[in-house]
């Protein structure tokens, strides 16, 4: 399939801490690549790294064949690259519908404020959040908030959208629930770059995963690889563990 | 919208600031002032009661009420056989010239008075005139003294101080006389109207008699520190030391030239020197300062007005302020009394006749003689020159007055 | 009570101030200009500090940059039209160049350095003495109105209510239009708002400016007005202050509740001024303290709080 | 040569600078709450000074040591009663309420002591020190001595005293701070109360030099918010250095520029900081 993001050699520094080191890594058009790592690995860095939040210290960042290393958030956002936070960011005063018509708004191609709220109108209907169209976004609860989030990313109309553990907090059932909607967004032939903890969603969603420690990319390959190699066993739960699971393959 | 979270509070009080405030905000601001008595004729005084100007507010106010008390004690105003009381209305405009302008509407239009006094200082008094001009109202600024407060062709503007010439020119002539060494003069303005006009004209007297002017610096309003400027003026040592400024400004100047030993055969400072308060708080330092005004109390001029003779007129002030007038107190007095003259001789309170009356006016009063210009700048006034010696001012030019020499050396 | 019909309200009482002229004297033309003049202030305030969130104390700056630039003109000859038109595109071009540094700031930092700006133009005015007339001023030439003071108020009168009109027309067109939008979300989440794409540092620099574009042209209607301008006057602290205090006094984030405020404070500060000599400028910081302490949120509330009803007005 | 002499001039008034602005800076660092009311405190403790020295002339050394529990003790109350309720509030707000307070003050000290310039002067004047070519006012270098001393004890209160570990916790990180068991709003206004007496003090010294009134308070704030900066936010030592460079500063640039300059060139220098280098000199975003 068509090569739809590279990473060639990306690092970031602050100041000494070296938060991404030398990863290089390819996403192709429709994929669903699990980013996966114990915390602190540098997973959420390396998205705010492509999506321009902090410009890259070295390497380049090619998207659709298009060196964005330099680019700002807003403008990548207008290309096509949409995520959501680890950490839910409504704005609080505007009702769910315009939080969404806002993303719609400002996103890829931009449109006016009835067109954009025409458009968040469907997505809201997408993610099942129709009904609390008028209600401000701040008195929502966190499931809903985080399907909030989902509504404006899928409202920019992204062709890579980074999900930033979607299902952090969220009971069995709305994992189901987001499971599903994931699976509905792949479908939609939206390529996604899923960021999550939870073994379960990423082994059933996720074509293929890349595993992350202190900033650096440690493994690569299907599901079932992944979970076998002593490697990431040793990153998650230690040397014994990582003995153990080699002695028992 | 939710706004700003409202802070914890116990609900009476809330309920008490709300009513408060819908009650203020409603107040009706166009509610016309009291019908105007008839038979007292107003005069409006717009004043810098507060702000950076109130001391030279203060003295002005006090020039116009000696003159009112003494008038009304004297029967009031002769308007063609009428005597009328006299009533000045002042308001306060907080040394801010947008709202001395609206202050000056405002007595005419609200408080419907006959004639007006402008609001201190030259800045002020030309953006007032305008609208004077405007409803033709004869006003007379006591103390606006540079000619560009007269330059916009106003018929209705009459001012009490000579131009910054009559001070500086013969200020020149005693310090070449007396002084002929003098030959580097350093000049230090006020960044302001007046004080920076009247420095412009020193620089040209100074010139004028081929002195060199070794330095020219203005400051700030409100500077608080002046050292920087002194270490300039030690470094090209001159003879002759001029500073302009209000009384605050002065005194910092002085305090700050004996803080770095500075000395000068001649140190002349203009707006200062003249009043009580600078020389209380200059101190021993304040010892052979040279300066200039429009009056001084040591004048010996016959009037033919109401206080008569300057003698008389430093008596009354005397006993109703507890000390001596200076230059500004008796040229906002001598306001009045040309306003007093002007309606008497026209024998109406009609405003183009007052002013007909006060343009073509010659008349001797305790402040001297007064003729008006075309401009409507007084042009008959021969300012003293004066220097404080030990403690007190002592003139020194013109001859008819002098009371002591010309003395050299400050520290 | 929805918000459309409060702006029509509004738009309709200023519409019906144009008919001071036939009813007032002089000192209400002078009010009334005053009025628009604080109206105009406190509106174009709100588009920075109401809308996009940026505590801006730039006004006095604007307003005095446009009384010199405008007033310069004029002394030279120059029409009032073109005074006008320079002092606005200066204003607004300074704007745009000024805001993408200052505007990089957050909060405090923000504030200090919009006050700044206005400390650093007014020496400069000061200290340009052949072009400004420096400490001693600036005279502006009696515009070419014959007829006596009444016309010449008038005449002023209606030019500020002009310009109010003006800056409304754009404000509560900006209000609704997408760069609204955008500053909105910029208000309540600056990182959100970038990463869905809206350029924060372009919204911010238009706000910055279309806030101080009809305040300096208010500068040049007044430097007209009062034909005699002083740097302490124009570029005065208290025309950065007075526009937050009337947006305040207003309700926050509305231009009805900025435009509102900014009437309401005239006639709180011209009965204030009028009856008391000696503590007006006291009783006008009660007002503020009173009106932060006791009311955030401004008349908009209070009449919403008197009626009691949960009306969702704004 | 006078190069001296404007070196010595700008240290001199350095360190009185930072003396204005130790305090504003405290309260700015701690409180995130800019004090408009700064000038006008100083002012005040220039009246106190004014009115012990003329009326019960007692000299303004031992004034020094009643102002400071005077106005820390004002300060404390000011800040619990009014400023407490907007603490949380946007800087509009804050902002806007010091400067409604400072008005307010403003003019109660105009109707009390009236416009005139008031001059406190020394019986034996203290006049001038000489220096080789340097010449120093006597009255001013003991300002400056005391204004270094108490800077310094600002900074050890700061270091040693638990109540000065509280107000650097509480700077450091507030909801921490209340974690570890201090009592935030007590703080505050302890923070408050430092910075007032600071002010206060500030103002007894400089009774000594600068001419009394209600008018100079905007000069003084206008000094505090450059010197603030210049040094970083809510740091004492940086208040210091940030108030010797204005000083010198200021001295060399009205050489060179001529003294009308002054101001555009500390608010330039002000602007210029906020922009490049919000943190000032030596500040960090934490403490010092």
């Amino acid at each position: 399939m068509a090569e739809l993001l590279r990473l060639e050699s990306v690092s970031r520094r602050f100041g000494g801490l070296q938060a991404v080191q030398d990863v290089s890594l390819s996403v192709g058009a429709g994929e669903v690549l699990g980013l996966i790592g114990p915390n602190g690995a540098g997973k959420t860095t390396l998205v705010n790294v492509i999506a321009g939040v902090h410009p890259a210290s070295a390497g380049r960042v090619v998207f659709e064949g298009r060196d964005i290393t330099r680019l700002k958030p807003y403008q990548t956002a207008r290309i096509g690259l949409a995520r959501t936070f680890q950490i839910v960011q409504p704005f609080p005063e505007f009702t769910v519908l315009d939080n969404v018509a806002a993303a719609a708004m400002f996103s890829r191609g931009g449109m006016g404020i009835a067109a954009g709220r025409q458009a968040a109108a469907e997505q809201l209907d997408f993610v099942g959040l129709a009904a609390l169209a008028e209600r401000p976004a701040a008195s929502l609860t966190l499931a809903m908030r985080k399907r909030l989030e989902l509504a404006k990313a899928l409202a920019m109309r992204p062709r890579l959208l980074f999900l930033d553990e979607v299902n952090a907090g969220l009971n069995s059932a709305e994992v189901e629930q987001a499971m599903a909607l994931i699976r509905r967004i792949a479908a939609s032939g939206v390529t996604i770059v899923l960021i999550e903890h939870l073994m379960k969603v990423v082994m059933s969603v996720c074509s293929r995963i890349v595993v992350l420690q202190h900033g650096a990319l440690i493994a690569e390959g299907g599901p079932a690889e992944i979970v076998a190699d002593p490697r990431v066993v040793e990153a998650y739960l230690g040397k014994k563990y990582a003995q153990a699971s080699k002695a028992g393959a | 919208m939710t706004g700003l979270a409202s802070p914890p509070m116990p609900r009476p009080l809330r309920r008490l600031a709300r009513l408060a405030l819908a009650a203020a905000a409603c107040a009706t601001a166009l509610l016309p002032a009291v019908a105007a008595a008839q038979e007292t004729i107003r005069f409006g005084a717009p004043l810098p009661m507060t702000g950076p100007l109130a001391p030279e507010a203060l003295k002005q106010q006090q020039g116009y009420d000696l003159w009112a008390e003494q008038v009304n004690k004297a029967g009031g105003i002769n308007v063609g056989g009428r005597r009328m009381k006299v009533e000045i209305v002042y308001i306060d405009y907080q040394s801010n010239t947008p709202r001395a302008v609206q202050a000056a509407e405002r007595l005419i239009t609200q408080e419907k008075v006959h004639f007006l006094f402008s609001p201190f200082g030259s800045g002020a008094a030309k953006a007032a005139s305008t609208v004077s001009e405007k409803h033709g109202v004869p006003t007379i600024a006591p103390t606006a003294s540079s000619a560009q407060v007269y330059d916009q062709g106003y018929k209705n503007l009459f001012g009490t101080f000579t131009p910054n010439e009559t001070l500086t020119e013969p200020l020149a002539n005693i310090v070449a006389q007396k002084a002929p060494g003098v030959k580097r003069v350093a000049i230090l303005a006020r960044n302001d109207l007046f004080p920076l006009a009247i420095a412009q004209e020193m620089e040209k007297s100074a010139k004028a008699r081929g002195m060199n002017v070794v330095m020219f610096e203005r400051y700030a309003i409100n500077t608080m520190d002046h050292s920087a400027v002194m270490a300039k003026i030690k470094s090209v040592s001159p003879h002759w030391i001029f500073a302009t400024g209000y009384i605050n400004d002065l005194v910092l100047i002085k305090k700050q030239m004996a803080d770095q030993r500075i000395e000068a055969p001649v140190v002349t400072m203009i707006a200062g020197p003249a009043y009580q308060e600078f020389i209380d708080a200059a101190g021993k330092g304040a010892e052979n300062i040279s300066s200039a005004a429009w009056w001084h109390p040591a004048a010996r001029y016959k009037g033919t007005d109401v206080f008569g003779t300057s003698e008389n007129y430093n008596k009354l002030f005397q006993a109703r302020y507890k000390t001596e007038p200076d230059y500004a107190q008796a040229s906002a007095s001598v306001a009045g009394v040309l306003f007093q003259m002007a309606i008497e001789k026209a024998g109406t309170l009609d405003r183009a006749k007052v002013r007909e009356t006060l343009a073509g006016m010659n008349v001797m009063t305790f402040y001297g003689p007064v003729t008006f210009g075309p401009t409507g700048q007084i042009t008959s006034l021969e300012p003293p020159v004066f220097q404080i010696q030990n403690g007190r001012n002592v003139v020194v030019h013109p001859p008819s007055i002098r009371q002591g020499e010309f003395r050299l050396g400050v520290k | 009570m929805t918000t459309g019909a409060r702006n029509a309200l509004l738009v309709g009482a200023v519409l019906l101030l144009a008919a001071l002229p036939l009813v007032g004297d002089t000192y209400a033309l002078r009010l009334g200009t005053f009025a628009c003049m604080y109206a105009v202030m406190a509106v174009s305030w709100n588009v920075i500090g109401g809308m996009a969130g940026y505590p801006s104390f730039a006004t006095a700056a604007f307003f005095g940059l446009g009384a010199y630039a405008g007033g310069v003109l004029l002394s030279k000859g120059g029409g009032l039209a073109g005074a006008l038109l320079l002092s606005g595109t200066l204003a607004f071009a300074g704007a745009m160049l000024l805001g993408v540094v200052l505007l990089r700031l957050r909060g405090h930092y923000f504030a200090v350095a919009s006050l700044a700006v206005a400390e650093v133009l007014r020496e400069l005015a000061n200290t340009a003495t052949d072009l400004t007339g420096g400490g001693m001023g600036l005279n502006i030439p009696l515009a070419a109105t014959s007829g006596g003071p009444q016309a010449e108020a008038s005449f002023y009168f209606l030019l500020m209510w002009a310009l109010l009109l003006l800056t409304l027309g754009v404000v509560l067109a900006l209000e609704r239009s997408r760069l609204g939008f955008g500053l909105q979300c910029i208000r309540q989440n600056e990182s959100a708002a970038d990463m869905i794409g809206v350029n924060a540092t372009l919204y911010k620099s238009l706000a910055f400016a279309i806030s101080g574009v009809f305040v300096a042209m208010a500068g040049t209607v007044y430097a007209a007005w009062v034909h005699y301008i002083e740097p302490p006057d124009v570029f005065d602290i208290l025309f950065s202050v007075k526009p937050i205090v009337m947006a305040l006094l207003g309700g926050l984030g509305s231009t009805a509740g900025a435009l509102l405020g900014a009437f309401a404070f005239l006639a709180i500060e011209e009965t204030v001024w009028r009856n008391s000599l000696e503590i007006h400028t006291g009783l006008l910081g009660l007002l503020i303290v009173v009106l932060l302490l006791f009311l955030p949120n401004g008349i908009v509330s209070l009449a919403r709080r008197l009626r009691g009803s949960g009306a969702s007005g704004g | 040569m006078f190069l001296l002499q404007i070196l010595a001039n700008g240290i001199v008034l350095g360190c009185l600078y930072a003396c204005i602005a130790a305090g504003f800076s405290l309260v700015w660092g701690v409180l995130n709450v800019i004090n408009l009311m700064h000038g006008s405190f100083i002012v005040l403790g220039s009246y106190l000074a004014w009115a012990a020295y003329n009326g019960l002339g007692i000299s303004p050394w031992i004034t020094l040591l009643v102002a400071a529990p005077l106005f820390y003790g004002a300060g404390w109350l000011m800040q619990r009663g009014v400023l407490n309720r907007v603490i949380a509030a946007p800087v509009l707000v804050t902002l806007t309420l010091t400067f409604g307070l400072d008005l307010m003050l403003n003019n109660a000290m105009l109707l009390a002591f009236k416009a005139d310039y008031r001059k406190l002067i020394l019986d034996p004047p203290l006049g001038t020190l000489a220096l080789g070519s340097v010449v120093v006012p006597v009255d001013r270098l003991v300002a400056m001595l005391f204004a270094l001393v108490l800077t310094a004890a600002l900074y050890l209160i700061l270091r040693k005293s638990r109540v000065g570990r509280a107000i650097i916790a509480v700077r450091l990180d507030r909801d921490a701070a209340t974690l570890m068991g201090v009592h935030v709003k007590s703080i505050y206004a302890a923070a408050f109360g430092f910075g007032a007496a600071m002010a206060g003090c500030a103002g007894v010294l400089l009774a000594l030099i600068f001419p009394i009134s209600p008018l100079s308070s905007t000069a003084y704030l206008g000094k505090a918010f450059v010197v603030c900066v210049l040094g970083g936010l809510g740091s004492v030592p940086g208040a210091v250095l940030g108030g010797l460079v204005l000083g010198i500063l200021e001295s060399f640039g009205a050489m060179a520029f001529g003294p009308e300059h002054a101001v555009t060139l500390s608010f330039g220098l002000l602007i210029l900081f906020l922009i490049f280098r919000p943190q000032g000199l030596i500040g960090r975003r934490g403490f010092d």
